[in-house]
């Protein structure tokens, strides 16, 4: 599927650094002076490559193992995330369904962005997302992931996560109970099962076409466009 | 000393034993736990679901290669500890690779892995590794130090050194355990393994929500998944360590199964009673009581 | 009698000694170290004195009869060199004072503590 | 043959003839001067010869033609010709240094010093007591008419000084000559030490008059205020006469008269030589300018030959060899300094670093510092030696230890201003001239130092078979320096090798001795290559560096002790040299040398206990020592921790090693410490167990090592220095080594063995590779290093086996050191012991990943981006090394075994082997199959991993978990400064600097004792006097009072 540019006004958009990143020079312990450009010189540049999507049984078995053991990334966005932590209490007990919390992207599958999502969490929600290893699951929890909710018409908030993000559950609601939480759970498990949870390459395909949106609200990248 | 083929086997057939035994102990300790708290938990085959996703991720980063060996060298000395252990008492088959040393060739293999797997979290160059690490080895260096008193304690009484033999010298039912003939080193053996598990109060290696999650931040998918293997391995050949030298050793698997289970109980039992400590706690603590036991125990022996 | 030279010639020492050690002013010290030394003079020539011989010149006397009638000739012949000596150091103590007090302007000895410790 | 009153008439006749010149041709009256000086020395020279080639007989010289009593009498003999010509060489030289000035000042002072000269050489041969008097009195008034020559003001205030005292002290004399003259009959010495002056009533009064003149004209301290000044005030041309001629004539005359009181009186001479040497050694420590400090050192040196005179009826036959071999250093090396300090012209010591504009001259200031202190090759090394070994067989042991006392205070303040003028910055606005009669003066002595130090060491006892072969081959490369650095290094490595192969085959069955060649010549030569890396040509590297190795294989070969400790000592001058070089390595080789001077000073001791318990000079000697054998063997111990930094004494080593060049380092560490241990091998292999003195030593010394191990280990745990963390590590690896032999059990020396072949091959590495890291980024911190795996991979690898090795992780060769240790420890029951050395041993884990992490892991700094791999040339000898690991792990018994049986000659069999496993009672050990088994499971992991394993993208150094955030800077996110803090906070009170701050205490102390003493040269010069009335005073008290 082909996302379009048309969605999105074409603004011409000012970048802007923060001193701290502007580019520096050093001096080597023997006296050469190097150059450092601190927004690129740190950071893997390439870009993502998608990964083969097989089938089979043994695929089969792989995609019920994923289903089955769903980590969350600990990261809380929005209001929403008062919405979390109450799924690991007896009530609820997200354990059972093999769903845990971990505090690392780097180990996490699941992304729950939990509400509202402002301009200036939105880049670090982008470069959580862009940590984890694949395959990578979305959930977008509550209205305001969907067209912005009560937040439609704030400067800083975005209205659609989807321009943004590839999303693979939204759970509708203002806000969702942990129940409906739950339910989005079961429904990613049925997603990953049937092997049509592939959206992280969706979003390594229109990696362009997202960091075009991206780029038009968050104006200061501080880092190279694509986080390894 | 038997390098054949046959005796690889067995050893390996030990391995997996004690890998899948691990899992189903971690997963039953989860349960427990998640009983106290009035979970119901994950399922008991959790684990075995955790680690073949891990291994089954699609995209995989490196820092580099030491990055890359840290996992390998850790899970080595999990294996390495299981290799050189007699697991099962008068066993050929089940006394793994234990001819070639003897108990302080396994406690300094201890090192092995922790040092490997120091080495790769500090390649990943993520603050939190480094904070972890020093914590670890920190506490590391007091946890010894009890352990170790209990170890010459048992090398007087005994006097051998071969876990052999000190298994053997504890034959003859169960008041002849070392935990009734020298209580002192088992207590201090026991409260070594408090913070050899690494668990709640000792549990700031890792040390969930304050540096998530220490060492491993940066490990991902079959790095992991290598790391949790030998999780399992290390868990159950350092309880069957100390069942060897307090609690009689075993006999056969389900003997071994029941007090490895116990004696790691007993971290996790302590662990969900107390909170975590801060390091200085941690090391302060180490030198005191049990550090104080070990001396009695050695003290009883002059 | 020789006892009253003797102990007189160990009172000029020790009153030449007094006046090295107490007094402040470079003339008077040198004038005191010539006390002393006259002192030690009178003390050799009196260790040397045998009652009621002659002064060692042999022009007098017959050699012969010298052996029995004078006195040692060794210390008067000592204490000659030493009054010699003696004048010899106080000359060049003399010129040392003098070469302070052109360097200071001035003869107390207090002045004169430049190299210590 | 010129008769020698010819001396005095040549002098005499010229000194008139001189005041008939014309004031204006001072050229003339110069060449005059220098012609009669040049005579006599001739004259004096020419009589030496004749005693010393011909053996020609002692010469009496009656003037006017009566014998004695009537007339005045000269003796020429071979003491006298030999003070003589030595006073005339200082003499014609000092004139020749002092050229300019005569000639400024005009005949008349060239006459003074003419006159001067040709006094002390009356005062020398003459044997008449009068004349001895006139002839002192002369050269008091030549010294105030030479001070002169200085027309600075507080000359003339020394020299006013200097008569008033004089003055009292020959007025005294007189009083002593006439009594004695009343009593004996004869003014004859002779004659007059015939007399038994003793046996009249009174004669004891005579006696001490004569005795306390005699001794104060030496200066003996507190009563020397006016003797300083001169040596401060006057020029140093002519003080280096005084200091070199007035002293050397001086104590003749003690010696002259020694006779005269008998044997009671000689303590008095001791007791007073004791307390000048070491209360102007005192006074020494607290100087500042250069002249005033050689004037305290020239009478502490005096006092301390006035002691040697007082124990003259101990020391027997050797008297004279020792004073003379003594007086010679302090005759050579003094004149030497002062003329040195007339060249620099500095008024204060820092001054001096002027000197390194001149290389050649600040060698000639370290020979004559080393000659005074009493290093080989210098004379002064075998008369301290001798004279340590004949006091011990008298069992007099406070004069043993007054003297070490004293020399270890001199050495105090001589090796602060050698210090000054290694490293202190070369001042600008001090001009060193050359001018060739202020040079050749200084050659001359220097030369003269080596040549009698050669000459005189075949005369004690052992001193003939001295190898000087080594010594030759670092003069050689002295004579080299100019070459660049790659022939020098090539030249040197081939020596190395070459004696090498040569010293194997005389050690053929000697494993012990093998093993340590192995680790001093091999480790040499490895160490050296490293300098392939260097450029230029590193003035002064090669000479010093194989000064250490030829030290270092001295001490191997060594039979006798006095070879031995002839060999330590040259080592520890040649590592001196080399630590010093390090950019801020001036306190740190200062506080090493300090601690080696102490600790050499107690190996004398043990040895001089040892030597007199059987009058054995070999080595076996140590093996049966009955004399305060407890102590013997105590001191010896000592001596040689100060090598092995152990606990108490390792305060010097954290700097010297830390600061030391890259290269160094490792040679000061990997070799220089494994010195201290084969000493201590040595000893206790001597010692045995089972005595009771030596099994509470032992038990001593084990605790000792455990607790430096700690100590050093948990030292080097909160070090932010790379190479300090390293050298707090030798510290606790040597405090393993320290307490494995002290066990004295087979498994415990086989641990030691191990320990010291491993710390040799693994701090090697470290020292070279770190080092080489450290002099490539720039700088010590570690938390300024970082990520260099990337950069470095070789390094890394090669410090990451290392570290594996001093865990004691197995496989590696580490391991195989902690199985030894837990078994000994297990076998000797030394539990708390081996419980501190266990917990020491896992605090090295903290260190150790805080320098692999701090320096190759973690970020990379901005400015390290373009850093390359380290040289080849350190990484060639690490790889040679790490090759010897790997054997060493995976054949441990191919080395081990041999060993055992080694030791299995002095202990009881503990450990035996079947194949490659090694049993004890306790248990077992199979390094060859443990290093299959993990290697095996390790590849199967390897590739367990690699099979699992995606496709891997590799990503940059931020590219982490942040928060999801970026890091600020590398240098933020780096954790490595104070990575312990938590570990600081739970047991920092454990590395409380107690031992630095007792040291710095002691030090404080000595200083404000002799600042508090100094405070008695009031520079009042009636307070001189009233010193010297007070003196004379004192002494009568104790001497006659009763007292």
């Amino acid at each position: 599927m082909e996302k379009e540019n048309k969605n999105i006004p074409l603004v011409k958009t000012k970048t802007f650094i923060n001193p701290e990143n502007e580019k520096r020079s050093v001096t080597a312990p023997d006296g050469s002076i190097i150059e450092i450009d601190p927004i690129k010189d740190y950071f893997c540049q390439d870009r993502p490559k998608e990964y083969k999507v097989r089938s089979g049984a043994v695929e089969k078995f792989l995609n019920w193992a994923r289903a089955e053991s769903l980590w969350v990334l600990g990261f809380g966005t929005g209001c929403g995330s008062i919405e979390i932590p109450p799924l690991v209490t007896p009530r609820f007990d997200m354990y059972r369904y093999g769903v845990q919390m971990r505090p690392t992207p780097r180990q996490s599958n699941v992304f729950i962005i939990s509400g509202y999502l402002s301009v200036k969490t939105l880049k670090r929600a982008i470069r959580s997302y862009e940590q984890m290893p694949s395959p990578k699951y979305i959930i977008a929890l509550g209205s305001c992931t969907i067209n912005g909710g009560m937040y439609w018409d704030s400067y800083n908030t975005i209205n659609r996560l989807d321009h943004y993000m590839p999303v693979d559950v939204y759970i509708a609601g203002c806000m969702p109970r942990p129940e409906a939480l739950l339910a989005g759970f079961a429904k990613l498990k049925e997603l990953i099962k049937a092997g049509k949870a592939e959206k992280a390459n969706e979003y390594v395909r229109n990696l362009d076409w997202y960091k075009a949106n991206q780029k038009k609200i968050i104006k200061d990248w501080n880092m190279p466009d694509y986080n390894w | 000393m038997d390098y054949s083929i046959t005796k690889f086997l067995w050893t390996l057939l030990g391995l997996f034993i004690v890998l899948n035994w691990g899992m189903l102990m971690s997963s039953t300790m989860r349960r427990i736990g998640a009983r106290v708290s009035g979970r119901f938990g994950i399922p008991w085959y959790q684990p075995w679901i955790d680690l073949t996703k891990l291994y089954s991720l699609k995209s995989q980063v490196s820092h580099g290669a030491m990055f890359f060996l840290g996992p390998v060298f850790r899970l080595m000395g999990g294996v390495g500890i299981f290799l050189f252990l007699p697991i099962i008492y008068g066993s050929d088959h089940w006394s793994n690779y234990s001819f070639s040393g003897d108990l302080i060739l396994i406690l300094y293999f201890q090192f092995f892995g922790m040092l490997g797997m120091a080495l790769g979290a500090g390649e990943g160059g993520h603050p939190h590794s480094a904070i972890g690490i020093s914590r670890g080895l920190s506490q590391f260096t007091t946890i010894e130090v009890p352990m170790t008193l209990a170890v010459i304690s048992l090398a007087i009484q005994y006097q051998t050194l071969s876990i052999s033999d000190i298994v053997a010298a504890q034959q003859g039912g169960f008041t002849t355990w070392t935990l009734w003939t020298n209580p002192l080193a088992t207590a201090a053996g026991m409260l070594s393994l408090l913070g050899a598990f690494g668990h709640s109060p000792f549990n700031l290696v890792k040390a969930p929500n304050e540096i998530p999650i220490g060492p491993p931040t940066e490990y991902h998918g079959v790095f992991l998944g290598v790391l949790r293997t030998n999780g399992a391995i290390l868990h159950v050949a350092e309880a069957a360590l100390f069942m060897n030298l307090f609690f009689g050793g075993a006999t056969n698997w389900v003997e071994l199964i029941v007090k490895t289970f116990l004696i790691y109980f007993w971290s996790v039992f302590v662990g969900t009673v107390f909170p975590r400590f801060r390091i200085e706690q941690s090391v302060r603590w180490f030198l005191k009581v049990p550090t104080i036991i070990g001396i009695i125990a050695i003290i009883i022996f002059l | 009698m020789e006892y009253i030279i003797l102990i007189s010639g160990f009172l000029l020492v020790l009153i030449g000694l007094w006046g090295i050690l107490s007094q402040k002013n470079l003339i008077k010290i040198i004038l005191g170290f010539t006390v002393f030394n006259t002192g030690i003079n009178i003390v050799m020539v009196t260790v040397g004195y045998v009652k009621g011989k002659t002064a060692p010149i042999l022009d007098v006397i017959s050699p012969e009869e010298a052996l029995t009638s004078i006195v040692d000739p060794v210390p008067q012949a000592l204490v000659l060199t030493a009054i010699v000596i003696g004048l010899g150091v106080t000359a060049l103590m003399l010129v040392y004072a003098l070469k302070l007090y052109q360097d200071k302007k001035t003869l107390d000895i207090n002045n004169f503590k430049d190299l210590k410790w | 043959m010129v008769a020698p009153i010819y001396i005095i008439a040549v002098a005499l006749g010229l000194a008139f003839l001189l005041g008939l010149l014309k004031s204006s041709s001072t050229n003339l009256g110069s060449l005059l001067m220098l012609a009669g000086l040049a005579f006599i020395a001739f004259v004096s020279g020419q009589w030496l010869y004749e005693f010393l080639i011909n053996g020609r007989a002692t010469e009496m010289i009656f003037t006017a033609g009566f014998k004695p009593p009537f007339s005045i009498n000269l003796r020429m003999g071979m003491q006298e010709a030999l003070l003589t010509t030595m006073i005339n060489a200082a003499g014609l030289l000092s004139g020749l240094y002092l050229i300019d000035t005569l000639k400024k000042t005009g005949i008349n002072s060239m006459t003074v010093l003419l006159v001067f000269v040709m006094s002390l050489n009356v005062i020398v041969m003459t044997r008449d007591i009068f004349n001895l008097f006139v002839f002192l009195e002369i050269s008091s008034i030549a010294t105030a008419g030479l001070v002169l020559l200085s027309s600075k003001g507080n000359a003339f205030q020394a020299g006013m000084k200097y008569l008033i005292a004089t003055g009292i002290i020959s007025g005294l004399f007189l009083i002593g000559i006439i009594f004695s003259y009343l009593y004996a009959g004869s003014l004859n010495i002779d004659e007059l030490n015939a007399a038994h002056i003793m046996d009249i009533k009174g004669g004891a009064i005579a006696i001490f008059i004569i005795y306390v003149s005699v001794i104060l004209e030496l200066k003996p301290f507190p009563a020397n205020g006016w003797g300083i000044d001169v040596y401060t005030a006057a020029k140093p041309g002519f003080s280096a006469l005084i200091s070199s001629g007035t002293a050397t004539a001086g104590l003749y005359v003690a010696y002259k008269l020694l006779p005269l009181g008998g044997e009671t009186w000689l303590p008095y001479f001791t007791i007073i030589g004791a307390i000048t040497f070491i209360g102007s050694n005192l006074m020494g420590t607290r100087q500042q300018n250069p002249n005033r400090l050689l004037g305290y050192s020239s009478i502490s040196q005096v006092g301390l030959l006035l002691m040697i005179l007082g124990l003259s009826n101990q020391l027997g036959d050797n008297t004279l060899f020792i004073a003379f071999s003594i007086l010679i250093s302090h005759y050579a090396a003094k004149a030497g300094l002062f003329w040195l300090s007339g060249i620099v012209k500095s008024q204060n010591l820092e001054g001096w670093a002027v000197l390194r504009k001149q290389p050649f001259m600040l060698f000639l200031f370290g020979t004559f510092i080393f000659a005074l202190i009493g290093f080989p090759p210098f004379p002064s090394f075998f008369g301290k030696w001798q004279l340590i070994m004949e006091l011990a067989t008298q069992e007099n042991y406070l004069w043993m230890t007054l003297i070490l006392t004293g020399s270890f205070i001199e050495a105090i303040y001589l090796f602060k201003w050698l210090g000054f003028a290694i490293k202190l910055d070369v001042p600008s606005n001090i001009v060193m001239k050359f001018e060739w009669n202020k040079y050749l003066p200084v050659y001359l002595m220097a030369l003269t130092l080596y040549v009698i130090g050669f000459y005189v060491s075949p005369m004690v006892e052992g001193g003939a078979f001295i190898n000087y072969i080594p010594l030759l081959f670092v003069l050689a490369l002295f004579a080299l320096d100019f070459l660049p650095v790659f022939v020098k290094n090539t030249i040197s490595i081939a020596g190395i090798i070459y004696y090498m192969v040569d010293l194997f085959s005389q050690l053929e069955n000697d494993l012990m001795r093998q093993i340590f060649a192995v680790i001093f010549l091999g480790g040499a030569v490895l160490t050296l290559m490293a300098g392939y890396n260097k450029k230029g040509t590193r003035a002064g590297f090669y000479p010093m560096a194989l000064m250490m190795f030829a030290g270092l294989t001295g001490i191997i070969e060594a039979n006798s002790m006095l070879e031995f400790f002839f060999s330590w000592e040259i080592m520890t001058a040649g590592s001196y040299f080399l630590i010093i070089r390090g950019k801020r390595s001036m306190p740190h080789g200062y506080s090493y040398m300090l601690f080696s001077i102490g600790g050499a000073y107690a190996l004398l001791f043990g040895f001089a206990l040892a030597y007199a318990s059987g009058l054995d000079t070999t080595i076996a000697a140590l093996g049966h020592i009955t004399q305060l054998t407890t102590l013997a063997y105590t001191l010896l111990a000592v001596g040689f921790m100060t090598k092995t930094a152990s606990l108490g004494l390792h305060i010097w080593l954290p700097g010297a090693h830390g600061e030391a060049e890259s290269d160094v380092s490792p040679m000061v560490s990997a070799i220089l410490l494994k010195a201290g241990v084969f000493g201590l091998m040595l000893l206790f292999l001597y010692m045995g167990t089972g005595t009771e003195g030596g099994d509470k030593l032992l038990y001593v010394l084990g605790w000792v090592g455990a607790l430096t191990t700690l100590v050093g280990n948990l030292g080097a745990v909160f070090q932010e220095d790379a190479k300090r963390l390293l050298a707090y590590s030798s510290i606790g690896q040597l405090g393993y080594i320290l307490f494995a032999v002290s066990i004295m059990t087979q498994l415990g020396w086989l641990a030691g063995f191990t320990y010291t072949i491993n710390h040799f091959m693994f701090k090697a590495i470290l020292f070279l590779v770190i080092g080489g890291i450290v002099v490539k980024l720039g700088t010590h911190n570690m938390y300024e290093m970082g990520g260099m795996i990337k950069k470095m991979p070789f390094s890394f690898i090669a410090v990451l086996i290392s570290i594996i090795v001093i865990g004691g992780i197995p496989p590696l060769s580490g391991f195989a050191g902690k199985w030894l240790f837990y078994h000994a420890i297990i076998q000797k029951g030394w539990y708390f012991q081996g419980a501190v050395i266990f917990f020491a041993g896992i605090i090295a884990f903290l260190y150790l990943f805080k320098l692999i992490h701090s320096v190759f892991l973690g970020q990379l700094k901005d400015n390290h981006r373009n850093m390359k791999e380290i040289s080849p040339w350190i990484l060639i000898p690490s790889y040679l090394l790490i090759i010897g690991i790997m054997i060493f792990s995976a054949f441990p018994q191919k080395i081990l075994q041999p060993i055992g049986e080694m030791l299995s000659v002095y202990f009881p069999e503990s450990l035996h082997w079947e194949g490659t496993k090694a049993y004890t009672s306790l248990g077992y050990w199979d390094g060859t199959t443990i290093m299959i088994v993990v290697m095996t499971a390790f590849i199967l992991l390897l590739g367990w991993l690699v099979l699992m394993s995606k496709k891997i993208k590799k990503v940059e150094q931020f590219n982490i978990v942040y928060a999801a955030e970026r890091p600020f800077r590398p240098e933020t996110t780096h954790v490595s400064y104070n990575i312990y803090a938590g570990y600081k906070k739970a047991v920092g009170f454990l590395v409380t600097p107690v031992v630095e701050i007792f040291w710095d205490s002691m030090s404080a102390l000595l200083f404000d004792f002799a600042g508090w003493l100094r405070r008695i040269y009031s520079g009042n010069m009636q307070n001189y006097a009233l010193h010297v009335v007070l003196f004379i005073v004192v002494f009568y008290l104790i001497a006659l009072g009763g007292l």
